[in-house]
C-alpha cells in the first residue's frame, strides 16, 4: 500500500534545471533508499519531499493526500519528519529539551498554557519524558540527558537526531544522507536500529544517501538518480548491476 | 563623591526638620537648583540660562542673602520628561529652597510635582500659552518670559500696521514654537487679516523646500515663521534660495547675533526679515556689559530671563527674612510689586529691602511685573537686521499688548 | 495634475545623496555580512570633520571635504581596529548590536564636541538661478556629479580590479574565497577604507545640501534601509537604483501626501518591496 | 525621608524600564528576533491608555484633541496593552519570515513611523503638545492611606513587574518556551519537527509588545502628562543594552539590566555641576552605554546573569 506518492516533480533554479520529472512510491513498511553521484539532484528531491523547497511542477503525495503545497512543518504535522545531513541539533538545549521538543500536540505550546500550566499540559510532558527515557536509553544517551547537545560528539549528535525523530512518531521518517561523516561501527548500529524500528513499530523509511553499501544492506528499493532525472529504479541487486548507475558514478567521480 | 554629595542633602533636610527656621545656620549656603534642558532638543537654552543666572550669583554671594551663599544644584532634563522627573526628584530631594528653569517640553509634567512639593519655581523659557492659566503662588509656578499670546500680539499687530492683509503661518513642529504661532495667527485673524496657509516645519530633515514653495504658492502679504535656530535656519536657507521676497517674521528664540552670523549679515539684511522681542528689561544694559565681563561673550537668548529668576529667588529671600520654600513663594510677588522703589540690581534691592522700603525688582528681559498667573506683562520691541545686528523698529507697551 | 519638474530635480539631488550612502551600507554588508547600525553616524562623522576644518578653521571648502572623506575612512579603520576586530567570528547579530554600542558612543561624542544644534558649511546662502523653472545650486549641482563620478568609480573598482573582483566574490561566498587564497582581513581593510570613505562622502553631501546635525545620519539611515532592501541587501548596482528611486518618490509624493508624512514614504516602499520581492529589485541569490 | 522618596521615583522608573526589558527579552533572548519598536509600542500603551481615561479637552487654540473617553484607568491599561500587542503583531506580520535584518530594519522604520503619526495627528494625540491631565488610579483612595502616593505606586509597579517576570519565566520554561529556543537557534529544525514557525514568532512578538505597552500604560499614569519626544529611539537602544548586559534569555537578567541602567544614569545626577565636562554629562553617560554595551559582549558574551554554559554549547560549532 503506498504511503508516498511522488509524481513527475522537477524544479529549476535560475534556468538549471536541478530535478526533473522525478517519479516514485514509498510503500508503508517500505525502507526506499535514493542514491546517486554528487549533483544528481538527491538533495533538491530531498527538499521537495519535505517541504523545504516547491515543486515547480508535478506532485507530491503523503497517504492519500496532496502535500505538494504544504509547508515543512504542517507535512510534518501529518507525519512526515525529516532529519538534517549534517545534525541539527540544538546545542544549546539539553538533550532532554531537544527530544521533548518534537513531541506532536503538545498541549502546552500554547502561551496561555504555558504560562499557567493548564490544560493537561503536566500530564502530557510527564508522558513525554517517559517516551524520551525509553528513547535515550535505547540510544544510549540516557545519562548524558542534562548535557548540552552542543557538548556532545559528533555520533551522539546522529543519534540524538535520530531518537528527536523518534519522538515525533513519524509514519515516514526522511533521512538526508544518515550515514554521512560516521565510522563504520556507528554506521551499523544505525542500520541496525532502523531495521529494528520498522519491525517493531511499523515504520517507514526514506533515505538519501550518497554511501551505497549502507543503502544495500537495507534498503527494499533503490532509486538511482542521475543529472536529476530517475535513470535506475528497482530492489538493490537490480540497481547495483545497472550499467547506467555504474558510469554515472564513475563519471561523476572525476 | 557621590557619597559625599548624599550625606549633604541629608544634612539639609535634617537641618530642616529639626530647626523649622532654616535661617538658623549662617554658614551653610542656601541651596537652589535649576532644572533646564541642558541637551538634546533644547540643550541650547540651559546653557544661556545658566549663564545669564551666574551673573546675579556673582553677586547675591558678594552681598549674602540672609549672610550666606547661595549654592546651585544643576539638573538637566535632556529636554525630555522622563529626565525632567528625576531631575525634578533629586533636586526636591537635595532640599534646594528654589528652583528655576524648566522649559515648555517638560513644564506640564512638573506642576503637580511642584505644588506637592512646595517648591517655588521660575520657567525662563516657557512661552508656552498652556501655561497661560497656571502659576502663580499658589501653584509655586512663576515664568520670568512673557506668554506667547503676548508676543504673537506684537508680531499680529506690527503686520496689520503695515497693512498686511493675509498671512502664511509656518511654525516648527513642536510645542512651544506651535503655541507662538497659535498666537500670531489668532490675533492676526481675530483683528481682520486672512490666514492662507498654515505649514508645519517637520524637527528632523532635510529641507524645507517643498514646504516654502507650499508658502509661496499661497501669495501672502508676509510670512510668520516661528521655531528654533536649527529649523529657522535652515527655512531661511531655503527662502533665500527659493528667491522669496514676501516680509517674514521670525520667532523670539532666534533674535540673536548668533543667528545672524550663521545665516549671513549680508542676507540677513537685504531680505525683508522681521522679529519681536521682549523689549529689553531696563537692566539689560548693565546685565549684558557684566555678561561680557564674567563669560566673554554678550548673552544668549534666555539668558537674562535666568538672571532676573535668579535675582527674584534671593531678593525674595531678603525681604521674607528666611530661605526657605514657603517664604520664597510669599514673596516672588512682592519684591517685584509696580509701586516699590525700583531697582534693578540684587545689591541695590537688598540695601532698599534692609532700609525697610518696599521694591519693584526692574529686570533685564523684562519689568517683571507679575500677573495672578505669574505670568509677565511687558513691552515688546519689533526689530530688523541692520549692520549685522538687531535693531529696534518700534515698541509696543504692555497696556497695548494686555488691553 | 502636472508634476512640478522642481520636485524630480529635488528627488534627484536627494536620490544621488542616498544611493551613495546607501552603496556604502551594502559593500560593508556584503563583505562583513552584518547591518552596521553606526553607518548614519559614520557619515554624520564625515560631515562634522569637513564641517570643523571648513567652517571652524577655515580651509576651503574643496579641501575640507577630501580631509572629511580621507578622515572618515580612517575613522572606520580604526573603529573596525578598536572595536569590530574583535568580534570577527561573532554572529551577524551580536555584530549587529555592537555596532549600536559604537552608534551610541559616535553620536554622543559628536554632541558632546560640537554641540546638539545644527550648523552650516561656510557656503554663501544666496537665490538659486533657474533654469526652465527648476531652481538649482552649484552645490547640488556638484552633489549629483560627484555621486556619478564615485558610483562609475565603484563600478569600475569592481568590475576591472584585481581587489573588486575579490571583494565580490567575498560577497557572495566568503569561505569560498578563503579557499581561493584571497587574504580575507586585507579585504576587510579595503572595505572598511571604501565604506568609510562612501559614508563621508554621502555625509557630507547631505550637509551640503541640507544642514549638519548630530541626528543626520541615523535619520537618514530609514530611506538608506529603505534602498539598501529594495535594491537586494548586499547588492550594490540595487542599492543605487533603489536609492534614486526612493529620492524621487520621497520628493514627488509632497504632491499627495503631507510632507509630515514623506518620510513614511520609503517605510512604505520598504514594506512593498520585501512583501513583493524580498530579494531586491534585481532579484536573486544575493542571499 | 526625602533619599527615600528620590528612591521611590527612580525605582518606578526602573520598574517601567524592567516591564519594557521583560518584553524585549522574550523578542531577542528567547525567540531571537531583532526588535527596534519597542519605544513605539511602549508609546502606543502610554497614549492608549491616556486617550481612553482623559475627558475631551475644552477646545483651545492649542488643545486640539477632539476625542477623549474619560474612562476608568484599568480599561486604558488593559486597552492600551492590548492595542500594543496587535501593533506588534501587525508590524512583525511584514518581515518576521525573512531573515532577522530586515525585521531590525522594518522594526526601526515603523517605530519611527508610528511617532510620526502621534506627532501629527493632533486630533487624537494632541500632536506635539503635551497630552495633560492624565488621571492616576485609586489616587483618592491612597490619599486616605498612610503612606504617600508614590509609595502606592512603587508597590503596584513592582507587582506588577513581579507578576510579569512570574508568568514570563513559565513560559519560558515550559513547552511554549521550548519551541521559541528552537526558533532561536535554528528555524529549520523547528519547522521540520512540526512547529508553524511564524505563527510562534508572530506570537512571540505580540506578547512582548504587549508588555512594553502595559509599561507605557504605568508610565503615563504616573507622570500626568505625555508628549512624542518621551518615545525617542534611544529608548529602545537603552532596553537593548538593558537586555545585552542582565543577559539576553534571562528575565531575572532584564530587569536586573534595566535596574542597573536606570540607577547609572541616577547616580550620575549626583556629580555636582563644577566637574570639567558638566554641561557634557549627559552625553558622556550615553557613550558610557555604548563602551558598556561593546564592553559586555566582549569580556561577558552572557551578560550578568545569562547562561554561559549554555552560550558556549550553543557556539561549539563556531557557527
Amino acid at each position: 500500500m503506498t504511503l508516498l506518492s511522488v509524481d513527475g516533480i522537477r524544479k529549476t533554479f535560475g534556468g538549471i534545471v536541478a530535478v526533473e520529472d522525478v517519479s516514485f512510491d514509498v510503500d508503508r513498511n517500505e525502507i526506499v533508499g535514493v542514491i546517486g553521484p554528487n549533483g544528481a539532484g538527491k538533495s533538491t528531491t530531498f527538499r521537495l519531499l519535505t517541504g523545504f523547497h516547491t515543486p515547480d511542477a508535478g506532485t507530491v503525495e503523503f497517504d492519500g493526500e496532496d502535500v505538494t503545497d504544504h509547508s515543512p512543518d504542517a507535512r510534518a504535522r501529518s507525519g512526515m519528519i525529516r532529519t538534517f545531513q549534517i545534525a541539527q541539533e540544538l546545542t544549546g538545549m539539553p538533550v532532554m529539551q531537544n527530544m521533548l521538543l518534537a513531541a506532536q500536540g503538545h498541549p502546552g505550546e500554547r502561551a496561555v498554557t504555558s504560562a499557567l500550566g493548564i490544560g493537561g499540559t503536566s500530564a502530557f510532558e510527564a508522558d513525554q519524558r517517559d517516551r524520551a527515557e525509553e528513547l535515550l536509553k535505547l540510544l544510549e544517551l540516557w545519562e548524558l540527558r542534562d548535557e548540552y547537545a552542543g557538548n556532545l560528539s559528533g555520533g551522539q549528535r546522529k543519534l540524538l537526531e535520530l531518537g528527536r525523530s523518534l519522538m515525533a512518531d513519524p509514519d515516514l521518517l526522511l533521512l538526508d544522507e544518515p550515514m554521512a561523516g560516521v565510522n563504520p561501527d556507528l554506521t551499523d548500529r544505525l542500520l541496525e536500529r532502523i531495521l529494528e524500528l520498522r519491525d517493531q513499530r511499523d515504520m517507514t523509511f526514506l533515505f538519501v544517501e550518497h554511501d551505497i553499501d549502507a543503502v544495500m544492506r537495507v534498503a527494499d528499493t533503490v532509486v538511482g538518480m542521475h543529472n536529476g532525472a530517475v535513470l535506475s529504479m528497482g530492489s538493490p541487486e537490480e540497481v547495483q548491476s545497472d550499467d547506467r548507475m555504474l558510469e554515472a558514478y564513475l563519471g561523476g567521480e572525476v | 563623591m557621590t557619597e559625599g554629595e548624599m550625606t549633604e542633602g541629608e544634612m539639609t533636610e535634617g537641618e530642616m526638620t529639626e530647626g523649622g527656621s532654616s535661617g538658623g545656620s549662617s554658614s551653610d549656603p542656601i541651596p537652589v537648583g535649576t532644572l533646564a534642558p541642558f541637551s538634546q532638543g533644547l540643550g541650547w537654552v540651559g546653557p544661556n540660562a545658566a549663564r545669564g543666572r551666574d551673573v546675579a550669583l556673582q553677586s547675591i554671594n558678594e552681598e549674602l542673602v540672609l549672610g550666606r551663599e547661595v549654592e546651585i544644584n544643576e539638573q538637566d532634563t535632556e529636554t525630555t520628561p522622563q529626565a525632567a522627573v528625576s531631575g525634578f526628584t533629586t533636586l526636591d530631594q537635595a532640599g534646594v529652597v528654589a528652583m528655576l528653569g524648566p522649559s515648555s517640553s517638560v513644564i506640564p509634567n512638573l506642576f503637580q510635582p511642584i505644588s506637592d512639593a512646595g517648591l517655588p519655581t521660575l520657567s525662563v523659557s516657557a512661552g508656552t500659552i498652556q501655561m497661560n492659566d497656571v502659576g502663580g503662588p499658589d501653584a509655586y509656578l512663576w515664568r520670568t518670559v512673557p506668554s506667547d499670546s503676548i508676543a504673537g500680539r506684537a508680531q499680529g499687530q506690527y503686520a496689520l500696521d503695515q497693512g498686511f492683509e493675509s498671512m502664511a503661518v509656518s511654525y516648527k513642529d513642536d510645542k512651544g514654537s506651535q503655541s507662538f504661532s497659535a498666537s500670531v495667527a489668532d490675533y492676526f485673524t481675530g483683528q481682520g487679516g486672512s490666514q492662507v496657509a498654515d505649514v508645519p516645519l517637520a524637527i528632523e530633515t532635510d529641507s524645507y523646500r517643498s514646504e516654502v514653495q507650499e508658502i509661496v504658492d499661497s501669495e501672502p502679504d508676509v510670512i510668520s515663521m516661528t521655531a528654533g535656530t536649527e529649523v529657522s535656519a535652515l527655512f531661511m536657507q531655503n527662502y533665500i534660495e527659493a528667491g522669496a521676497d514676501i516680509p517674514l517674521f521670525l520667532g523670539n528664540d532666534v533674535l540673536t547675533p548668533d543667528f545672524i552670523e550663521r545665516v549671513g549679515a549680508d542676507v540677513m539684511a537685504e531680505s525683508p526679515v522681521f522679529g519681536q522681542a521682549p523689549a529689553p528689561g531696563p537692566a539689560f544694559d548693565q546685565f549684558e556689559q557684566r555678561h561680557r565681563d564674567l563669560h566673554g561673550e554678550a548673552p544668549g537668548t534666555f539668558g537674562a530671563a535666568g538672571y532676573d529668576a535668579m535675582n527674584l529667588i534671593a531678593l525674595a529671600a531678603v525681604r521674607g527674612g528666611a530661605a526657605d520654600r514657603e517664604t520664597i513663594t510669599q514673596n516672588i510677588n512682592p519684591v517685584a510689586r509696580p509701586d516699590g522703589t525700583e531697582v534693578s540690581t540684587f545689591a541695590d534691592g537688598k540695601s532698599e529691602l534692609e532700609a525697610g522700603n518696599e521694591i519693584n525688582y526692574q529686570g533685564a528681559s523684562n519689568p517683571q511685573d507679575f500677573n495672578e498667573f505669574g505670568d509677565p506683562v511687558g513691552p515688546f520691541a519689533v526689530l530688523e537686521v541692520s549692520d549685522a545686528s538687531w535693531a529696534e523698529l518700534t515698541t509696543f507697551s504692555a497696556d497695548e499688548l494686555t488691553t | 495634475m502636472v508634476l512640478d519638474p522642481q520636485f524630480i530635480w529635488n528627488g534627484i539631488v536627494v536620490g544621488s545623496i542616498i544611493s551613495v550612502s546607501a552603496l556604502g551600507l551594502t559593500l560593508i554588508f556584503g563583505i562583513l555580512n552584518f547591518i552596521n547600525i553606526a553607518y548614519g553616524d559614520y557619515m554624520a562623522t564625515g560631515a562634522y570633520l569637513a564641517f570643523a576644518l571648513n567652517a571652524q578653521i577655515g580651509l576651503p571648502l574643496g579641501v575640507a571635504i577630501v580631509a572629511g572623506v580621507a578622515g572618515m575612512a580612517a575613522g572606520a579603520v580604526l573603529i573596525d581596529k578598536l572595536v569590530f576586530e574583535h568580534f570577527r567570528t561573532s554572529s551577524p547579530v551580536t555584530l549587529l548590536i555592537v555596532s549600536i554600542g559604537v552608534a551610541f558612543f559616535i553620536r554622543n561624542l559628536i554632541r558632546a564636541i560640537w554641540g546638539p544644534t545644527g550648523n552650516f558649511y561656510d557656503v554663501p546662502i544666496e537665490a538659486n538661478p533657474n533654469l526652465f523653472g527648476v531652481r538649482y545650486s552649484v552645490e547640488q549641482l556638484s552633489i549629483i556629479v560627484a555621486s556619478l563620478l564615485l558610483l562609475t568609480a565603484v563600478y569600475v573598482l569592481l568590475r576591472r580590479t584585481r581587489i573588486g573582483i575579490a571583494m565580490r566574490a567575498a560577497s557572495d561566498d566568503r569561505t569560498l574565497t578563503r579557499i581561493r587564497g584571497v587574504d580575507t582581513e586585507r579585504l576587510v581593510l579595503y572595505v572598511w577604507i571604501a565604506g568609510g570613505a562612501i559614508a563621508g562622502l554621502g555625509g557630507i553631501m547631505l550637509g551640503l545640501d541640507a544642514q549638519i546635525r548630530p541626528n543626520m545620519g541615523f535619520t537618514a539611515l530609514i530611506p538608506i534601509f529603505a534602498a539598501t532592501i529594495l535594491g537586494g541587501i548586499g547588492d550594490p548596482k540595487g542599492a543605487v537604483a533603489g536609492g534614486f528611486a526612493i529620492g524621487i518618490l520621497q520628493e514627488v509624493s509632497v504632491v499627495v501626501v503631507p510632507s509630515e508624512y514623506k518620510f513614511a514614504v520609503a517605510l512604505a516602499a520598504l514594506i512593498v518591496g520585501l512583501l513583493l520581492r524580498p530579494d531586491g529589485l534585481f532579484g536573486e541569490a544575493t542571499r | 525621608m526625602a533619599l527615600l522618596d528620590l528612591f521611590l521615583v527612580v525605582g518606578i522608573i526602573a520598574g517601567v524600564y524592567s516591564l519594557l526589558a521583560i518584553g524585549m527579552n522574550m523578542h531577542w533572548g528567547d525567540t531571537g528576533l531583532l526588535n527596534f519598536a519597542h519605544a513605539a509600542f511602549f508609546a502606543v500603551g502610554a497614549y492608549t491608555s491616556a486617550i481612553l481615561t482623559t475627558p475631551t479637552p475644552e477646545a483651545g487654540l492649542l488643545a486640539e484633541r477632539t476625542v477623549g473617553f474619560d474612562l476608568p484607568v484599568v480599561v486604558g491599561i488593559v486597552a492600551g496593552t492590548v492595542l500594543a500587542a496587535v501593533l506588534g503583531f501587525v508590524i512583525a506580520t511584514t518581515s518576521v519570515r525573512l531573515e532577522g535584518d530586515y525585521l531590525a530594519m522594518v522594526t526601526l522604520s515603523s517605530a519611527e513611523l508610528v511617532r510620526l503619526v502621534i506627532h501629527n495627528e493632533a486630533w487624537l494625540t494632541t500632536g506635539a503638545q503635551t497630552l495633560k491631565n492624565i488621571p492616576r488610579p485609586m489616587e483618592s483612595t491612597v490619599a486616605t492611606l498612610p503612606v504617600s502616593y508614590d509609595v502606592f505606586y512603587f508597590l503596584l509597579v513592582w507587582a506588577l513587574v513581579g507578576a510579569t517576570y512570574l508568568l514570563f519565566e513559565r513560559m519560558s520554561n515550559g513547552p511554549f518556551g521550548r519551541v521559541l529556543h528552537a526558533i532561536r537557534e535554528n528555524d529549520d529544525v523547528a519547522l521540520a519537527l512540526g512547529k508553524d514557525v511564524t505563527q510562534f514568532k508572530l506570537k512571540s512578538f505580540a506578547i512582548g509588545a504587549g508588555v512594553a505597552g502595559l509599561a507605557g500604560t504605568l508610565w503615563a499614569h504616573y507622570v500626568y502628562a505625555i508628549s512624542p519626544v518621551m518615545f525617542l529611539p534611544s529608548i529602545t537602544f537603552l532596553i537593548w543594552a538593558a537586555v545585552i548586559i542582565g543577559g539576553a534569555g534571562s528575565y531575572a537578567g532584564a530587569i536586573v539590566g534595566a535596574v542597573v541602567i536606570v540607577f547609572l544614569r541616577q547616580v550620575t545626577r549626583f556629580i555636582p555641576g563644577s566637574v570639567p565636562f558638566s554641561d557634557q554629562m549627559s552625553y558622556l553617560r550615553l557613550m558610557l552605554v555604548g563602551v558598556v554595551l561593546v564592553a559586555v559582549l566582549y569580556y561577558r558574551p552572557e551578560g550578568l546573569l545569562g547562561n554561559a554554559e549554555r552560550l558556549q554549547a550553543g557556539t561549539s560549532e563556531g557557527e
